[in-house]
């Protein structure tokens, strides 16, 4: 039954990349997409079959990759990510047949989308270097090819894949270098051979090990500072692209974070999580604020996912402390609430970026202050990305809040420790979590209020129409789910935690329990969405009937009159004189100004005859990523600069080359002699 | 500020025309306020002495707010317009359009002589016309300016207070 | 079948305090100025005719501009019937958890800031961007405070929270617990836009925070939205008070306690709305640029809660 | 007393102390900063005095009320004093603005924790548990000190961090030497004094009490 699994979904992606390669035009995509489906329905069986026992599926076979083989082994972590991912993946791929006729119907992009698909579905099965290593590449260059699919287009499309090339690029020699000294010192490629062996290692090495995979895997998830790639590739991709960029590829970055902190290297000293911890807090906050204060729906949207997962290494971080200090009951809630909060992301995040994604189709721009009044022109779209706004922003009855309320509790009840390391980086931990949380909020009522309500600032916004059909039910469908884990998030709670258990090496099979209402069983803290939300369903329902029973049918006006916005009598009164997503976040952009220091230009120009009279007034404002400006582009800088002191080496001259060669042969010789 | 001070004015308020005598007939039944009246105030081109008893109407001494009526931010929190002076051409748009912002039942006052009659500005070439004029007027009240007492005795007409 | 009564009780005795708290306020604030001022229940009678009033709504906005009214009353309505006010048995009271509240109540704002965002007017977004911007800043605020008082009592539920103060008074003269209050009533006045914060009765568009943002209703969703924020005081201050000084409130079953604890909440939020009312007298409003030291001041405060919470233990 | 109201009160005003410490950066009004001061100097008293009850230590007890009345009402009236010249009594723009030192002096409070664990685990006693406050205060005085920009809030940085190490001392041990504590209020009135007259002089002849603006004295 393994193989049948491994085999389908592998061969059914490689046929779906062929065909979308070679078919014509008319068919490609929908090949594509239908033997995805297959790849993505035979992933989530296997899964569903380990979560549900307790072996795990393996295989292994020397057939495809000479001289290391392939082995394949999944256990109940994987199958988590390979249920989240397949979910995600089922959905954009179903929008990309609405979406394939915007530019995404091309020969590479065909045959890209379902390699990258598949790639990311067979990474958690991987369980040796190479096997693992070759996956992880696969999928970072399927995900290149997408980005690049609008480079014709749009500039920042190319800049933004060179970002991302060249970043997750680096990531991967850091995961390579990682892997490999685990692999030679623990003498084995096979996972299985790490974990017996890497417990044995000495602490150096452990902890060498440990920083590289955090780099490296790090940069994948999108972790502040190496994220500066995220918001530029996640916000270039076509929308499907995007969705799993952002729902399914960033996951496998903290699973990676969890396969060798966790799994291969089992646990390590306090440092290792204040480290994840301190990665966590940077991201959320800067994330988050940079959410807040973009102007930019995906790449809002973008950095949102930076601050997501910021959360989520919060909660890995205070597990792993937990677990380090000897408090196994809340760092279980710790490993469930990051689990949790994953997964969560996944749908959120890609509802929110496939609306996204139907907006650009729609209006042609991603720029918030371009648009507006798109609830009414796109009402599908619009209700998708309100759910997926509140769930974001952790309101209830929507999904984001469990899992915030849970990497609370787990917060509120690890906390008082003695150890004076841990007080400290969990306390520092929850101010974090709590202004990213209000941060979080503004930046997404700005997104939605800006973008889907009032009225439409330019001619593309009031003139736009709703998406294709199938575009409509990707993104719905995520939608939904959003409501359902919302309610119900027992439905995934017993998987999250089977699959926290394996990884944590935590008894985290108990952390919550019950059906209607979650209890933390040796804690005291229950909560019950779906009671909460049926409450407020019931409060809703009677406050309708109540404000409807006001009219009274004797009146001689109409109950609701729908009348031009008041605007103080003035008699022009323009969509222009609404506020802009720039303008909404001024304030916070003001407050927070020492952070992001963003440029200001005002440039007045006076009447030539009088001063006091003025010609124009021109204000540019930009806040680009200050990391990306105070690090990435000097030492950017600096490497062009050493690059053209370099040119000189190389001037075409064959003599020069062959006497570099002879210099280096003599250098070889001295030293071996 | 001492504490007997605060405790004094507290209970016993001071400045006050205690006695504007009973709540007169209510003059417009059309309209169930249930002793509420909110008002938006519009100034159409007034000479700003109808504002100035409108405001002493409800500061301390006569303190209109005791009987119900408030002046509000926004014609839609509003049941009853106040207009004062005559109406200029530049505010004729804006007082109709006012109007318009209101939500049904919905009054129009207006106050002073200038907008009843167009007063010493009657013919003035800035001037669109009388109050009625434009938009319909349910209640007047008369006077240049009304004194405050009048005023308070009129809005006490419509709250029935 | 008690239990439903007992949160029909809560919900009607919060539905009917919250104008009155509000006509409180404002004629304390009359008094101070001198005046007379409006009867206490004014604000229902201006409720009963509002709901009377015809509804408006701009021409170009969607389903959430008429959303936001009933989900605000909505989200206040749903946390007071489950939170201990008269009583620390409430219906459910197992699950009112204090995070869980405060993210309910959140709902309603952020629903009410979507709204005013759907007017399509420069009024509405600036009033919507102005309060998002103070909630961005209240919530690490209350959040912390929350986690100084749940560290104390090992728990974030409400019930227990309260039942903690009643059966060991020293918990609420630990500096924990007053640190975080005195946070918490910072974000208190700022959520339900008071003085020094924001100021409710200003006719200025350009100083406006909340009221800005509702300028655009009319009739019964102004109506609601009157009620709303007024239940989300008394509601705020019902539990602030049961925190700060519990006692009163039925700690055990029967009518009679209700009764007894109903009444202790009343005169309990009376007093603080007649000391807020005061303060408010005596207060001039900040600068919108200056709030920001007054919330990250609230933050510290609950910050150093939450760390003598942690070193007193 | 018995020890849950010892500890409370005890708790409560340590916590006083540290609050007002927060207070003295949170406002801009120098004359509700040194009101602040004032507090903290009662609530620096009231930590000796209860100390002092519940060890039934005399010295202690005198000290306390020596301190109220030296850190409550004697200095903050010698410093009211040198605002008295000064109209413009407000620390108008500091270095930090106001939020940012907020928070900055959270991340002391939580430095400080984390640094005096050793000690707190060493003394062991319900008093002992608050010795990271005494120690923040000590921070906070010294941040106050890099960040203000008038000479009153120098003095009152300086107070601060004297106030500190006094709640350390009486938290720590079983109170100071009643000689060690005078003396050093003493040498802290000594400053103030002398700081009071230095102030003086300078009104007299720049008319300025900003610190930053004695640099161009240098040229």
């Amino acid at each position: 039954m393994n193989e049948v699994y491994v085999v389908t979904i592998g061969m059914a992606g490689l046929l779906a990349a062929i065909l979308g390669g070679a078919l014509p035009a008319s068919s490609r995509v929908v090949a594509a997409v239908a033997l995805t489906w297959v790849s993505c329905g035979a992933a989530m069986a296997a899964a569903v079959s380990v979560l549900s026992s307790d072996h795990v599926i393996s295989l292994s076979t020397t057939a495809i990759l000479p001289l290391t083989g392939v082995t394949l082994v999944l256990n109940q972590l994987g199958a988590l990510f390979v249920i989240t991912i397949s979910v995600v993946a089922l959905a954009s791929t179903l929008y990309w047949l609405g979406y394939a006729s915007h530019g995404l119907a091309t020969r590479s992009a065909s045959s890209a989308m379902p390699l990258f698909v598949t790639s990311m579905l067979l990474v958690p099965f991987a369980a040796s270097v190479a096997t693992f290593l070759v996956l992880w590449e696969m999928m970072a260059l399927a995900s290149l090819v997408l980005v690049l699919t609008d480079q014709s287009r749009r500039e920042a499309a190319r800049s933004a894949a060179q970002w991302y090339a060249v970043m997750t690029h680096a990531g991967a020699a850091a995961i390579l270098l990682a892997l490999v000294l685990l692999s030679a010192h623990a003498g084995g490629q096979t996972f299985a051979d790490i974990e017996t062996h890497a417990r044995h290692l000495s602490g150096a090495v452990r902890g060498t090990v440990f920083v590289l995979a955090l780099l490296g895997f790090g940069s994948k998830a999108g972790a502040v500072p190496l994220h500066v790639w995220l918001p530029k590739a996640h916000a270039e991709a076509p929308g499907p692209a995007s969705a799993l960029m952002s729902g399914a590829m960033v996951n496998l970055g903290i699973y990676g974070i969890i396969l060798v902190g966790n799994e291969l290297l089992g646990g390590g000293p306090v440092w290792w999580w204040i480290l994840i911890s301190l990665f966590g807090v940077v991201s959320a906050i800067y994330g988050a604020l940079y959410a807040a204060t973009s102007s930019d729906l995906k790449r809002l949207l973008a950095y949102s996912t930076t601050d997501n997962m910021g959360l989520v290494l919060i909660a890995l971080g205070a597990s792993g402390l937990f677990a380090a200090v000897g408090r196994p009951t809340t760092a279980a809630i710790a490993m469930v609430a990051a689990l949790l909060l994953l997964v969560n992301h996944s749908v959120f995040k890609g509802a929110l970026f496939l609306a996204a994604g139907a907006v650009q189709v729609a209006t042609g721009t991603r720029d918030l202050d371009r648009l507006g009044g798109l609830m009414r022109r796109m009402p599908v779209t619009g209700v998708v990305f309100f759910i997926g706004a509140l769930s974001v922003a952790a309101l209830p009855p929507f999904n984001g809040f469990v899992g915030e309320w849970l990497l609370f509790q787990g917060l509120l009840h690890g906390l008082p420790t003695t150890n004076t390391s841990v007080v400290i980086s969990v306390a520092v931990a929850v101010a974090a979590l709590a202004l990213t949380g209000g941060l979080t909020v503004a930046a997404f009522v700005k997104a939605t209020g800006i973008g889907f309500l009032g009225r439409g600032r330019s001619v593309e916004a009031t003139e736009a129409h709703e998406a294709a059909i199938t575009m409509r039910l990707g993104a719905a469908a995520l939608a939904a789910l959003c409501v359902v884990l919302g309610l119900i998030p027992m439905l995934v709670l017993p998987a999250i935690e089977r699959a926290a258990a394996s990884a944590g090496r935590v008894n985290a099979t108990s952390a919550t329990r019950g059906w209607i209402s979650l209890h933390l069983p040796g804690l005291r803290g229950v909560l019950a969405p779906s009671l909460l939300a049926g409450g407020l369903a019931i409060a809703v329902l009677v406050v309708i009937v109540l404000r409807r029973s006001t009219h009274r049918r004797r009146h001689a006006w109409p109950a609701i009159n729908s009348v031009e916005p008041w605007g103080s009598g003035r008699k022009l009164q323009t969509a222009r004189m609404q506020y802009t997503a720039t303008s909404f976040a001024e304030p916070l952009q003001r407050v927070f100004d020492d952070v992001i220091r963003p440029s200001r230009d005002l440039d007045v120009s006076h009447l030539v005859e009088s001063r006091y009279y003025i010609e124009r007034i021109a204000y540019h404002t930009s806040n680009d990523d200050v990391i990306e400006r105070q690090f990435y582009r000097p030492f950017i800088a600096g490497v062009r600069w050493w690059g053209e002191r370099a040119r000189w080496l190389q001037n075409g001259s064959v003599h020069r080359y062959l006497a570099y060669g002879f210099v280096a042969l003599v250098i070889v010789l001295v030293v071996v002699a | 500020m001492s504490f007997r001070f605060l405790f004094q004015t507290l209970v016993h308020p001071r400045n006050v025309v205690k006695d504007l005598g009973d709540a007169p007939t209510p003059q417009h039944t059309t309209v169930a306020l249930h002793g509420s009246l909110q008002i938006r105030h519009v100034d159409a081109g007034s000479c700003n002495g109808c504002e100035l008893e409108v405001t002493s109407a409800f500061a301390p001494v006569y303190d209109a707010e005791r009987f119900g009526v408030r002046l509000v931010a926004s014609p839609r929190h509003a049941d009853a317009l106040l207009v004062t002076g005559p109406v200029t051409k530049n505010m004729a748009e804006p007082l109709r359009k006012t109007l318009e912002a209101m939500p049904e039942p919905r009054l129009v006052i207006s106050l002073g002589d200038c907008a009843h009659d167009c007063g010493i500005f009657n013919g003035a070439y800035g001037v669109e016309g009388s109050v009625s004029d434009v938009v319909k007027v349910d209640v007047h009240i008369a006077g240049c300016p009304p004194r405050p007492e009048v005023i308070v005795e009129a809005l006490r007409g419509l709250t029935g207070r | 079948m008690s239990q439903v009564l007992v949160a029909i009780s809560q919900v009607a005795a919060v539905c009917v305090g919250g104008p009155l708290l509000l006509g409180l306020m404002r004629k304390v604030r009359s008094r101070l100025e001198g005046r007379v001022g409006a009867p206490i229940y004014q604000p229902l009678l201006d409720l009963r005719k509002l709901f009377a009033k015809q509804r408006m709504r701009p021409r170009d906005s969607s389903w959430v501009f008429g959303a936001g009214p009933v989900v605000l009353v909505a989200t206040v309505v749903a946390v007071t019937a489950v939170s201990p006010l008269a009583t620390t048995n409430p219906p459910l009271g197992q699950s009112s958890d204090f995070f869980a509240v405060v993210f309910v109540l959140l709902l309603g704002s952020v629903l009410l800031a979507l709204s005013a965002l759907d007017t399509g007017t420069a009024f509405g977004g600036m009033g919507s961007s102005r309060s998002m911007t103070i909630g961005a800043l209240c919530e690490p605020a209350l959040l912390v405070a929350i986690l100084a008082m749940a560290i104390a009592a090992r728990t974030s539920n409400l019930p227990a929270l309260v039942r903690v103060g009643l059966n060991h008074p020293t918990v609420i003269a630990s500096p924990a617990r007053i640190l975080a209050l005195a946070s918490f009533l910072v974000v208190i006045l700022a959520e339900s836009g008071r003085l020094p914060i924001d100021n409710p009765s200003t006719h200025l568009e350009l100083t406006m925070i909340h009221e800005a943002m509702v300028l655009e209703y009319a009739g019964a969703d102004l109506g609601l939205i009157i009620l709303g924020e007024s239940m989300r005081l008394v509601f705020l201050l019902g539990l602030f008070v049961n925190l700060l000084v519990p006692w009163g409130v039925a700690d055990r079953p029967g009518a009679l306690y209700f009764a007894v604890g109903l009444l202790a909440l009343v005169a309990k939020v009376a007093v603080v709305g007649v000391t807020i009312a005061v303060f408010e007298v005596f207060t001039a409003k900040m600068r919108l640029f200056r709030l920001p030291e007054l919330l990250a001041g609230g933050f510290v405060l609950a910050l150093l809660g939450a760390v003598t919470a942690v070193v007193a233990r | 007393m018995n020890g849950a109201t010892y500890s409370s009160l005890l708790e409560i005003a340590a916590g006083l102390v540290i609050l007002c410490a927060f207070v003295t950066l949170w406002r801009r009004s120098l004359l509700a900063i040194v009101r602040a001061l004032a507090v903290q100097g009662i609530a620096l008293g009231v930590v000796a005095l209860v100390l002092g009850l519940h060890r039934r230590d005399v010295v202690l007890i005198v000290v306390g009320c020596l301190v109220v009345v030296a850190k409550g009402f004697a200095i903050p009236t010698l410093v009211r004093r040198v605002l008295a010249n000064a109209p413009m009594s407000r620390e108008t723009s500091p270095l930090v603005n106001v939020p940012s030192s907020l928070v900055g002096a959270g991340a002391l409070t939580f430095l400080a924790y984390g640094t005096t664990r050793p000690v707190v685990a060493l003394v062991s006693t319900s008093a002992g548990r608050l010795i990271p406050l005494g120690v923040a205060t000590l921070l906070i005085g010294f941040f106050s000190m890099v960040v203000r920009r008038k000479a009153v809030s120098q003095i009152v940085g300086l107070l601060l961090v004297d106030n500190g190490i006094a709640l350390v001392a009486f938290l720590a041990t079983a109170g100071v030497p009643l000689l060690v504590e005078l003396g050093a209020s003493l040498d802290v009135l000594l400053v103030v004094v002398v700081l009071r007259v230095l102030a003086v002089q300078l009104w007299s002849k720049f008319a300025v009490l900003d610190l930053d603006q004695l640099q161009e004295l240098h040229d």
